[in-house]
């Protein structure tokens, strides 16, 4: 399907993102952030989970986790590139919050096209947040780690699942169980372990499912989360772009601030050129999950959804190239005081190092991106 | 989204239609890839008519005054470069006219010599080059030492200006030159001269020869040409503020938009870069071990690098033309010449490594994978990073006009 | 090749046989990777323990004069570190006094304060510290502010020091003081400064949080702390040539060797920089679609690009060792700093990818590989980058000092 | 075996080092070199071999195209380390002339360990010069190329060698099919075709046999190859060491005198910095050509030949890499003059181009080395 030249950015969709720039930074200033997640340096500290739930609460009567949720199902039914927006803004104040947990969910849930996703796909509506447990102790998806069994009531799952994202700030489950299987996180047999993780802004924890009733969303749980895949990445990336934006824009009012050899810093190139390239790499990355959306939302037969995929492998790719460079610069070019504690930019650094790993590097999608574009090597 | 004008939509139906029955046949000789590497009077004939033809249709100088030979509209070159990617079409042969001297003449000649120089310029019968760059002013432009002295209404100028593609055909020159030695900036005066007429006359033209052995590139020489003060732009000592125009238009970051053809859409990657064209080439080229090159993961994996930032880059010029997502107005467009340029330099070196052993062969050699191309490329895209402002130099503009950053220099 | 010396053959034998029977037994405690991470006084006792052993059998300060507490030998210190390498030893714990404090007093201290200082230096019974780097005055050292005014034979200190590694163990700190407000590099003095002694008495220590979440750096605060004009080192106003003195030697290019113990040979591959041990790494984690991460050939070619570094590295070090392949005293030495915290930052990221999903794993997470190191060698790795002369600072050395390029500041 | 902590730099060692320094530098300074190879820029000029046999003949009265033969055969008798560092210096003045292929064949040779090859390096000592014949038209090993068949005589070759080193300045070939023949490139049914190629400081050819009588060397000829390859690369790898040391100087005094801006250029961070990773990246490559050269100079058993395959492998992918950012810099860095065919720069461009690509690149370079350290995935 040929897609609009403006990535569908219509006037509903400008105003969401700039509603949400508004919003995010006004709420959520980086002083704020830092007193919100960085309390206690200790990294023995207990896994908690840190965020505001009153934000939260402000963010759901917005209706902007609902964003990209059909309107039959009582969303705002717009389209990714609206998700990706509002992704992008949430990234760049680092938001402690189930959005991203919650918009992906949201991907697979309308992928699942049952009633059993439908009704889910309501509850997010009005308010539940959701998150998916889905990879195996290596963070594939390789393993049976769970299991499930059909009962005369539905069904009951056993096993695993690892890296389950802002699991403390969720309140259901979707778990990979060969189908996929919708669970609430107060179900009896669900033991949620949190672990301790780098990065500050968000959790994540270990979940182990002991004869737990769940409902079953899809039966085809890989193809499910394949073909949502590329909306999740986009998102994904969406966020880390904003949080690179950030980066770039403090690290350079810094050099422009910071004297030293009786120049502001950003006097000398090797301040300024690699601020110069972040740039580049930032508004490539945007452009890219931009294209991801765009494609995402326009795809109509299956050559546009290999387009969409490829978008969406490039997105995350560059947005994961570009984090890491974020972060090394941010952190190098602000000298003695990027390394400490009191600093911001770890808080971001630490975030993007966590958002590369998540649903595989740059590496990992440019070798599918490559299987894609030029076959499989011995042409499976 | 701002809504196309009547005008608009009207333009671009007519560019469409008049497209449709006028795409000149193809060429009988070989064309260079870009407009600078023209060497015959066979490509510049071919492209000439071309451009000519364009012109006479509308759509060529579409958003200039009618009284200078444009067409009298608002914002509709856009309009037609966008119907003109569409189709496969060659170039405009006059590229330094269309892209910095129409605009500079434009915005700081006089009317009179707007309306003796503009029409012929669009048309690409007059053809334009550039006198800025001398042996010891590269990077820092302003330290221009071509000198035109005032006797009366005339002015006599000496000096030695070198890398001016398309000297060897053009009849003006866009000029910066010293009027006085002691002010850097305010020194400064800005002409046109018809070099041309002066050949053998004051003027010398002699080819430079590239890394790659071709020519392409001139050095021009004055020596007491006498030039008609009514060939000046401008006042006297505002020659950089002028030049400023010229430059910024040939960033890509100026007002007024360049008529520009000949891109090649593709339905699934149109690649400005050449990435594909390599991603074709590894698949019939071989590593040591006799293993297909498109096999390899590492090769792939360098290949996708590649396809990512020239999509990436390509998307990003999408973005800047939405006008709800353009925050900064140059950010995007200043990165442009910095990125294809370092862009188009790494594909081909990564070609090389892909052709392995027989990227030792050069464009004479029958054997020579895609007939030398990308060893010849390699070697020519550093007069992209280097000309028209170097990486070094793009780099600090972007740092300064964009982020803001003090000047590095 | 310049033969070994009698005394050095000599004494090389005696470092090798003391040194079989002098291996100090494992230590109780965890120990970080480097001194400048001391926490406890558990550890630092344990290492006190070791350099006090083995300056007491000569391998420490060889090459000071006998009445500085030296072994007064000639070129040795080198010959007792290669056999110190040798063997799997801890390191020393009084870096910053055996490898900047030491020669820095030794070229410009008085006699008595020599007598005085070194022979405790040398045995690791008093710590020091280095007071240069301020909140203003990072990369621009020159510009420190902490302020020693003069009443008759004493200073009165002001000023706040940051970035002071093993401050909260030290007993005396090297400081860089103004004693001149109105002159950059000429109004600076030199000072040592008995610091534990004045604790509380005008001297305060603050630990500093790292990114990390660890402490290991400090502030040190000094309010009208009053010290002896004894403790002054070379002539007021020369504070900058002396620091000078130290900062070559923390850069490895400086006259005295630093007596170093505690790297681990291996008959294969020594990495410096701990490929090696992701490379191992490598072969217990995975990729996201399941495949272990050593049979990744992308992530086997960035492994051995690492490798290739850190070899490279090792042995452009032992180039340097070669009188006759020496052609720039300082062009390799001086790298050092540079190549290896550059490399270490790189192997930390790259095992963070190798690791995948679990390198979202910290160290209190009984889940994460290798029990979190990677994540926080990463985090800490800034800290190499940064302190001692950021990475962009060594480079503007190496060029101006060893390229001879003119000065970027 | 231990091997010295000094490479094996002995005095004479250094001496000669030395000595071709001046040599070279005083023989062929840059502007005698660019007379010599660069007269005609036209790329369909004749492709002719430019070198100076007057100066060749030099070279071999001082006995260095022997340095690495052994006394037996009448060589110098020195290691492979004295070998590496005459090849630097060579490296260092751009020199077209068969020393590289001559020393590489004496490895060959070496390996050969038969009469016939014996009787070949003595005619090395005494002058000839020899280059390898030994790949396809893929530039790999893989194919039959060229097949030998025995007659009462001894030996007849058919068929085609590709990629042939600096062919019009040999006397001998040895070539490659199964067995390793000799050739004197005078014997019938010999036909050489110049490539046109990019270095304008090397030739190459592709060569036809028909009928041609040969003289055996070795059975086992891949065998042999793959023996001496750690040294053929070491030495490969040294001649690029040099080159790439010129362009940092040639660089760096540009960067000295060219004023832009008030200042010489050097001031500036984005020359400066490029220049000194140039460096390092120097300082490694030849630190490692000495490792691996001493490490072939001291290999006794199986353990210490595998150490120097990686050492070799590790010094031209060094090497390589370090050749396209010298070449990339040192061109970008002299600016408008830097791309002209008056500069000199592009002589070692060009040359650094092509030794990048012989004998594999620095990717492949690394695969094997990878296999070697790592070992082989899916473990055959």
């Amino acid at each position: 399907m040929r897609q609009p030249r403006d990535f569908g950015f219509d006037e509903q969709c400008v105003q969401l993102k700039q509603a949400a720039r508004h919003f995010f930074q006004k709420k959520l200033p980086t002083q704020a952030l830092h007193t919100l997640v960085a309390d206690d340096p200790d990294p023995f500290r207990a896994p908690v989970a840190r965020w505001d739930r009153a934000l939260w609460q402000e963010i759901v009567q917005l209706g902007w986790h609902a964003v990209a949720i059909p309107e039959p199902a009582g969303g705002a039914g717009m389209p990714l590139v609206a998700g990706a927006a509002l992704m992008e803004e949430a990234g760049r104040v680092a938001l402690p919050s189930p959005l991203l947990t919650t918009l992906q969910s949201s991907c697979v849930l309308k992928a699942c096209n049952s009633p059993a996703a439908h009704a889910l796909l309501e509850a997010v509506v009005r308010g539940s947040t959701v998150t998916l447990a889905v990879l195996d102790k290596n963070g594939t998806h390789q393993s049976r780690n769970v299991t499930a069994s059909k009962t005369d009531n539905g069904y009951v799952l056993d096993g695993f699942a690892y890296f389950v994202q802002d699991a403390a700030k969720s309140d259901v489950l979707i778990v990979r169980a060969g189908g996929l299987y919708a669970v609430p996180v107060t179900t009896p047999g669900v033991k949620i372990v949190p672990d301790h993780i780098v990065d500050l802004t968000r959790d994540q924890a270990h979940i182990e499912f002991d004869k737990v009733d769940a409902a079953l969303l899809a039966e085809e749980g890989d193809a499910i989360l394949r073909l949502s895949e590329p909306a999740r990445l986009t998102l994904l990336a969406a966020d880390m772009v904003g949080a690179a934006e950030w980066q770039l824009q403090t690290t350079v009012d810094y050099a422009k601030s910071r004297v030293q050899f009786d120049h502001p810093i950003g006097f000398f190139q090797a301040v300024k050129h690699p601020l110069v390239d972040l740039m580049v790499l930032i508004d490539q990355a945007r452009a890219l999950v931009y294209a991801a959306a765009c494609a995402i939302d326009h795809q109509t037969d299956h050559a546009d959804s290999v387009q969409a995929e490829k978008y969406a492998r490039m997105a995350k790719a560059s947005a994961s190239d570009m984090a890491s460079f974020a972060s090394k610069k941010s952190t190098q070019l602000h000298g003695g005081i990027g390394f400490t504690w009191e600093c911001f930019v770890h808080l971001y650094a630490k975030r993007q190092k966590h958002s590369q790993v998540m649903m595989g590097d740059a590496t990992y999608q440019r070798r599918l991106l490559a299987d894609i574009v030029m076959g499989i090597p011995g042409g499976k | 989204m701002a809504q196309e004008t009547d005008e608009q939509q009207i333009f671009r139906r007519h560019c469409r239609e008049w497209l449709e029955n006028s795409i000149p046949p193809p060429p009988t000789v070989r064309l260079p890839q870009q407009a600078i590497g023209i060497m015959t009077l066979d490509q510049l004939g071919y492209l000439q008519r071309w451009q000519k033809s364009a012109y006479g249709a509308g759509l060529v100088g579409c958003d200039y005054p009618v009284e200078c030979g444009g067409g009298g509209r608002k914002d509709c070159q856009r309009i037609a470069n966008e119907e003109m990617l569409k189709v496969k079409l060659p170039y405009f042969p006059n590229v330094i006219g269309l892209g910095m001297a129409a605009p500079t003449i434009f915005y700081h000649a006089s009317d009179a010599l707007k309306r003796k120089l503009l029409p012929r310029l669009f048309s690409g019968e007059e053809i334009w080059c550039q006198g800025f760059s001398e042996p010891g002013a590269g990077s820092d432009l302003a330290s221009v030492q071509t000198f035109a002295r005032r006797t009366g209404d005339t002015w006599i100028i000496n000096g030695h200006k070198v890398w001016t593609s398309l000297a060897h055909f053009a009849s003006w020159m866009i000029l910066l030159g010293r009027t006085d030695k002691s002010e850097k900036y305010n020194g400064l005066t800005f002409f046109v001269v018809p070099i041309k007429a002066a050949l053998g006359k004051g003027v010398t033209v002699r080819p430079l020869i590239k890394a790659s052995g071709e020519t392409g590139f001139n050095e021009v020489i004055f020596e007491e040409l006498e030039i008609d003060d009514a060939y000046r732009l401008d006042a006297v000592g505002k020659g950089w503020q002028v030049a400023m125009t010229t430059l910024s238009h040939e960033r890509g970051a100026g007002q007024m938009v360049m008529p520009s053809s000949g891109s090649q859409t593709d339905s699934d990657y149109s690649s400005i870069a050449g990435v594909k064209e390599v991603i074709e080439l590894s698949q019939h080229t071989f590593r040591p071990d006799g293993g297909v090159s498109a096999h390899d993961p590492v090769i792939r994996d360098q290949l996708m690098r590649l396809l990512i930032r020239d999509e990436g880059m390509m998307q990003s010029m999408r973005v800047h033309q939405v006008a709800a997502l353009r925050e900064h107005p140059t950010r995007i467009p200043l990165q442009g010449k910095l990125v294809v340029t370092e862009l188009i330099q790494e594909v081909a070196e990564l070609a090389l490594e892909i052709e392995g052993a027989s990227s030792t062969l050069y464009v004479a050699d029958n054997n020579a994978p895609a007939g030398g191309r990308w060893a010849q490329a390699y070697i020519n895209s550093f007069a992209n990073t280097i000309a028209a402002g170097t990486s070094e130099v793009q780099r600090n503009i972007l740092g300064e006009r964009v982020l803001d950053m003090p000047k590095s220099k």
